[in-house]
């Protein structure tokens, strides 16, 4: 459990995470109160009133208009203002302030990638500032997935061909995990990634490091994204097949393809097979990989190719 | 519970035919409630998708042909006609009447799907069809092939209630042959009009929603 | 359950069906002629509401409601009132989408109607 | 009345073709019986399975795919077919007869039809683990149900007939409490469980066919591409989670309102006490049945409907939680001054008031919606959901199966096992549950196969829970069968209750009542008689 959390939540990190806890306690601490008085209430009547005999008389009470009326209007009271509570917390959720910085988020089968105005591009880490409004504007590629972060507790269904919105702002820097939460598919509970709240200044350097190539030789930096852009959620390199095809030994080998042609593996098969997977479908496969397109530079295909290369 | 007569429709749990009939014309009401809700799904998605492109509604409707339209509303109504007054003839006894009246039923209920035929047939052939298949090029605005599923899919499961409607016709009429009722006791085809008008009901609307409003 | 046991059926003269089927008639012919006019937002409002007559009568004098026990058009009504209720919350969120904070963004797919709408 | 040892409706016909074309109501309420409690031992594997793979993150040993089908399974034949007919149409069918002095429901036919319908969605359902189960959820949310590459729609397609049956259940409910109440029972003179069955049909009569529509829609989508629910083509996916919880929320209550009618019952005969607010209790019934079209947005929260909707659905859900208090209120009322015995059906009784309250009062904190935000779609969801169905339903209709068994077999089963066994249950249903909360809250998000290392505690905790829950339920199978063969002779009125259905032989015989009915008292005049044949004196 997180150290800075309660038996409850994790540590609030949000501005709003300690409004929704508040209303949370409150609607805890209210039925607490009712639980105890009914299930308290009933079992104490078995235990007081149990039977001790065929002949006890039980008086034939009908109703009591009070109580009736008692317990119909309380409860109505109290859930009203549950119910404005839960509202105004909500209508703070879902205006961003105008000042937000904007990054685009976008989910599919199983992993989210981000994209900022100044051409950085992670995946499934989202890098973010401490203590300014961050606006994502959030779009899938293939089915409904939601992205849900708990350490602020915010979360918005990410929608094919429409655009959703979630904004936060970070109160404290650190690690929070990051979840997809409407189920997915096979590799719904996979589709989990980081956000990295940092600090301002380390927030700027990682953003110019990040937007042009690596320093690293090729094959190196695409082993980073491999994993990074999650190629091994499909694919892994130990020679068993998952749900791509493995890629121990992958250059060079000859493939059949569904279309009833064989192929050997080239620079330009694979360059193709990330950028247009549907084109040419390798036999015993479900053509669900998604596009790269987009997603991954001209550089960094070079890398993965480097890469893919290197895996015997 | 003293039976005077018992006849031999008259279930065993019934305490008289007065009860049986109320209920079984209840149940029948009950079920019908269930058909308005169910082609309600579909009535909803017409309103939603209407209210979300009013022009491509307004485009797409003039494809459908209003004169085949109409003459199909003329002949519900009348096989509407014809299957009330098969009940009433047999509420005077008049068991020959009933059965011509219930063969009329049944063909005009032939006329209108036979004219719904070529409609469809006259649609395929344009390639205005539902969803991924649809292929006309005639209309401008942006998803048409939406109208057409809903088009196929609200004149689809009323034809579909047609097709029912025919075959349950067809069981009381054989029954009405058979000599199983009379003035007395007629409540399986009065059931199968009540089930019959609200097919007529449904296609009252269908038709200016779809043809007509532009 | 009811009192009048054994009150007869009620037979409806014959007039009264030829009438109700030629004013059905007519009124089907009136939707037709009325539907080459254009009154604007008004054709759903005109069209319906003769289909509101024409299905009434239907259901009054061919479904029998006017002569029978009052429960039975007491359901035909909450069908139609729990649609309107499923149509009316429904459309609370197809027509209000996007009210309290417009989204832009460019557009992933010109089909998708959240565009369509917000144009 | 006659002895015990005579005809009765279990004996009169005899041969499987009796049973396969009874119209008696009540073998058809016991073939009800069969199938839920078939359809719940599979959900309860399935279950079992589940909590074992989440024993430890990672891969223990089913795959992710199997897993995925796992869920969906277990969702589905735990709704579908276990615990949408299981208080109605196999209680339910049994008991509404009966409790108005009607010999059968008004069609009988149409009764046995309906379980025929049934099977045959049963097969549909379960058809589809054969040809590549499913892997959608019980949800089937598009557009994942509209492009996976499983057997979608056999599943739809038995959702769709189990629709019908239960739709088929709910006209027959309707009229026959309308038309065939014994004379001299007016509604008001109705058993509570009466009322509640009344209002559940009336949910299922008007709910059922939309759900009947979408799936027809759903299959359409997926077979022929129609478009309406696939953005890409200008249609809408959110519009089919509109559509599947105008049905699945109303469904919910479906579930839980004869299970609340089954605890009226237990607690007056239990307390020996004429019921508190009788008519509060019976009109509640019926506001929950249509209040509960009101507020079905509260499923969909985040999933990008308009911030108004989101609103308006809030507010409307906090009313049902209203109705539902009152009933609790009541029972509690009920209770005072009773003279209680805590026999197992007032055992289960008792469990209900109290997992049923905690899974209201986390289903009022869901429907408040900046605390939805966080926990839908994770373990706390799970947790209010099954302390409603489980708690809740579950535990009502064990009640009342303990309740009315003696009734429906002429036989008692082993009273101590009983004791024993709602022990198990209750411990154990707590121990996989309550941690769930927790386990939701800190945000485990539910249909994870795989987890992060921080929550197995919790999870391994749960896991653990669902044992022992198991074995409280393999008792119960054991001890109820064994009454089956070995039990002792069940009197006509075990419990002394005063509704109709005591006042007949156990099992009763194949028309219900031997003469005539007699209605001397309403459901629950208990001082009257004990002033009038225990000869009490009123204190
Ligand atoms: C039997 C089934 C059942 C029942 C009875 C309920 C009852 C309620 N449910 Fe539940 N619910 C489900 C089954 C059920 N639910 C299921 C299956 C799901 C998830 C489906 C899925 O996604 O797979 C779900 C999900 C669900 C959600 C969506 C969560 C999410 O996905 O984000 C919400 C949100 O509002 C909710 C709310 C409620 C409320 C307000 C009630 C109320 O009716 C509860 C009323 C009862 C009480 C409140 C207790 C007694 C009251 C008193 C003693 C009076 C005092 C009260 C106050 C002061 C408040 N439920
Ligand atoms: C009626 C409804 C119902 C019931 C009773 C249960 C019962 C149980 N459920 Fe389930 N559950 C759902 C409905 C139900 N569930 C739904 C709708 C979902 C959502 C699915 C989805 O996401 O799509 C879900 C999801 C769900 C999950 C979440 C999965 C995920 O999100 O990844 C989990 C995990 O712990 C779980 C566990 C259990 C357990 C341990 C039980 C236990 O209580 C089971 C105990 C039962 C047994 C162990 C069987 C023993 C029976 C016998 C021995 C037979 C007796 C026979 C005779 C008397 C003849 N359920
Ligand atoms: C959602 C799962 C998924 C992800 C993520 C994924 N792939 Fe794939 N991939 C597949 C599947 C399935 C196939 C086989 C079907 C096909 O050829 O389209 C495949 C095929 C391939 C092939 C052809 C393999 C062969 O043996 O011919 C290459 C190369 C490839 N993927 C590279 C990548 C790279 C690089 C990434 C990450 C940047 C990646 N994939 C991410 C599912 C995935
Ligand atoms: Cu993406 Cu779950
Ligand atoms: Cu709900």
């Amino acid at each position: 459990m997180d150290p800075n959390g309660t038996l409850f939540f994790p540590g609030q990190s949000y501005t709003i995470a300690s409004d929704v806890d508040a209303l949370f306690y409150f609607v805890l601490y209210l039925p607490i109160f009712f639980f105890i008085l009914v299930t308290g209430g009933s079992f104490f009547f078995a235990w007081k009133y149990r039977r001790k005999g065929k002949d006890t008389f039980t008086p034939g009470i009908a109703n009591h208009t009070g109580l009736e009326i008692f317990w119909t209007v309380i409860p109505t009271i109290l859930v009203f203002i549950i119910f404005v509570w839960g509202f105004k917390t909500y209508l703070t959720m879902n205006v961003p302030p105008s000042n937000a910085m904007e990054i685009k988020v976008t989910g599919q089968k199983w992993f989210w990638s981000f994209n900022y105005k100044d051409g950085a591009s992670t995946t499934n880490e989202l890098v973010v500032p401490v203590n300014e409004p961050v606006n994502l504007l959030m779009s899938s590629k293939d089915v409904i997935h939601s992205f849900f972060i708990p350490g602020f507790r915010v979360k918005m269904d990410v929608l094919p061909n429409r655009y959703t919105t979630l904004w936060f702002e970070a109160t404290e820097t650190g690690e929070f995990d990051l979840f997809c939460t409407e189920y997915c598919g096979k590799g719904h509970s996979e589709m989990i990634g980081k956000v990295k709240v940092v600090t301002e200044d380390e927030y700027n350097k990682w953003l110019t490091s990040n937007s042009g190539g690596s320093d690293l030789p090729p094959e190196q930096w695409g082993a980073e994204l491999f994993k990074g852009k999650a190629c091994f959620s499909c694919h892994i390199i130990d020679g068993n097949p998952s749900v791509g095809p493995t890629f121990k030994g992958i250059f060079g080998r000859e493939e059949k393809l569904t279309n009833g042609s064989t192929i050997k593996v080239d620079e330009n098969y694979i360059r193709k097979s990330i950028l247009e997977p549907q084109a040419e479908v390798v036999v015993g496969f479900q053509p669900i990989m998604p596009t790269y397109q987009g997603v991954l530079k001209d550089d960094e295909i070079d890398a993965l190719i480097a890469y893919l290369k290197t895996v015997k | 519970m003293e039976h005077a007569e018992h006849p031999s429709y008259l279930q065993h749990h019934f305490a008289d035919s007065q009860q049986q009939e109320e209920t079984a014309k209840l149940g029948m009401w009950i079920f019908l409630l269930t058909e308005v809700l169910l082609f309600g799904g579909l009535f909803a998605f017409y309103a939603i998708y209407r209210a979300w492109h009013p022009e491509m509604f307004v485009e797409a409707h003039k494809v459908l042909d209003i004169p085949m339209g109409a003459l199909n509303t003329f002949v519900l109504i009348t096989s509407s006609l014809t299957m009330a007054l098969s009940i009433r003839a047999m509420q005077v006894n008049n068991k020959k009447q009933t059965i011509w009246l219930l063969v009329a039923t049944l063909l005009l209920a032939a006329t209108f799907l036979v004219i719904k035929y070529f409609e469809y047939s006259h649609k395929f052939h344009l390639g205005q069809l539902p969803g991924k298949y649809y292929t006309y090029e005639g209309i401008t605005a942006a998803n048409p092939h939406i109208f057409f599923s809903i088009y196929f899919t609200m004149t689809g499961l009323h034809g579909l209630h047609v097709v029912i409607g025919m075959a349950v016709i067809t069981w009381v009429l054989i029954r009405t042959i058979k000599n199983n009722f009379s003035s007395e006791y007629y409540t399986p085809i009065e059931m199968t009009g009540l089930y019959w008008h609200l097919v007529d009901l449904i296609w009252i609307f269908l038709f200016p929603l779809l043809y007509l409003i532009g | 359950m009811t009192e009048n046991v054994h009150s007869h059926h009620h037979i409806l003269p014959l007039s009264l069906y030829f009438t109700i089927a030629g004013i059905l008639f007519v009124l089907t012919g009136i939707t037709v002629g009325v539907s080459y006019y254009d009154f604007g937002s008004f054709n759903i409002v005109v069209a319906l509401t003769i289909a509101v007559i024409k299905g009434s009568l239907v259901a009054l004098y061919f479904m029998h409601l006017r002569y029978d026990n009052k429960l039975y058009g007491a359901i035909l009504v909450l069908s139609l009132v729990f649609l309107s209720i499923f149509i009316g919350l429904t459309m609370i969120d197809t027509l209000y989408r996007g009210e309290i904070q417009p989204i832009e963004g460019s557009v992933i797919n010109e089909n998708a109607i959240i565009y369509e709408q917000n144009k | 009345m006659s002895s015990s040892a005579s005809v009765n409706y279990l004996n009169e016909f005899k041969g499987i073709k009796s049973w396969l074309f009874t119209l008696d109501h009540k073998r058809i309420g016991v073939m009800y019986l069969f199938g839920v409690m078939i359809s719940f031992l599979l959900g309860g594997v399935f279950a079992v399975v589940i909590r074992l793979e989440l024993l430890n993150p990672g891969m223990d040993f089913i795959t992710a795919d199997t897993y995925n089908q796992m869920f969906t399974l277990h969702g589905a034949v735990m709704i579908f077919l276990f615990i949408i007919p299981a208080i109605p149409a196999a209680l339910g069918n049994f008991v509404l007869p009966l409790m108005i002095g009607a010999k059968d429901v008004a069609f009988p036919r149409l009764n046995l039809a309906s379980w025929y319908i049934y099977v045959i969605g049963a097969v549909f359902a379960l058809y589809s683990i054969v040809a590549g189960a499913v892997d959608t959820g019980w949800t089937f949310y598009a557009p994942y149900s509209t492009t996976t590459s499983t057997s979608v729609i056999s599943m739809t397609l038995g959702a769709f007939t189990l629709g019908f049956s239960s739709i088929f259940t709910g006209v027959n409910f309707i009229a026959t409490v309308h038309k065939l109440r014994t004379p001299g029972m007016t509604w008001f003179k109705m058993p509570l469980m009466v009322w509640a069955l009344y209002a559940t049909a009336v949910i299922q009569i008007l709910a059922t066919p939309v759900l009947g529509i979408t799936l027809v829609l759903l299959i359409l989508e997926r077979a022929f591409g129609i478009g309406i629910f696939d953005a890409a083509m200008g249609g809408d996916p959110v519009l089919f989670q509109h559509f599947f919880w105008f049905y699945s929320h109303p469904a919910v209550y479906i579930m839980v309102l004869p299970g609340m009618g089954i605890i009226s019952e237990l607690i007056a005969t239990f307390s020996q006490k004429k019921i508190f607010g009788y008519k509060l209790i019976a009109y509640s019934s019926m506001a929950i049945a249509l209040i509960s079209f009101l507020v079905w947005g509260h499923h969909m929260f985040t999933s990008g409907q308009s911030e108004l909707a989101s609103v308006v659905f809030s507010f409307l859900t906090f009313f049902v939680g209203i109705p539902s208090g009152v009933k609790m209120f009541n029972w509690m009322a009920t209770m005072y001054k009773g003279r209680i015995k805590l026999d197992s059906p007032m055992l289960w009784a008792m469990s209900f008031m109290f997992l049923f309250a905690i899974g209201g009062f986390t289903g009022i904190m869901l429907g408040a919606i900046s605390i939805d935000i966080h926990m839908h779609d994770t373990y706390f969801v799970v947790a209010h959901f099954h302390y409603t169905m489980m708690g809740g339903t579950v535990i009502a209709f064990f009640g009342g199966l303990h309740y009315w068994w003696p009734k429906i077999w002429g036989r008692m089963y082993n009273e101590t096992l009983a004791k024993i066994s709602v022990f198990l249950v209750f411990i154990g249903f707590n121990m996989t549950f309550f941690t769930q909360f927790f386990l939701g809250s800190q945000g485990m998000p539910r249909r994870y196969y795989n987890y992060l290392d921080k929550f197995q505690p919790l999870h391994a905790f749960s896991s653990y829970g669902s044992w022992v829950l198991a074995a409280g339920f393999v008792l119960m199978a054991y001890y109820l069968i064994h009454s089956l063969y070995k039990g002792e002779k069940a009197p006509n009125n075990p419990w002394g209750a005063l509704s109709l259905e005591w006042q007949t032989q156990s099992p009763p015989v194949h028309h219900n009542f031997e003469g005539e009915v007699v209605l001397d008292h309403d459901p629950y005049d208990y001082d009257t008689r004990m002033v009038i044949d225990d000869k009490l004196i009123k204190k």
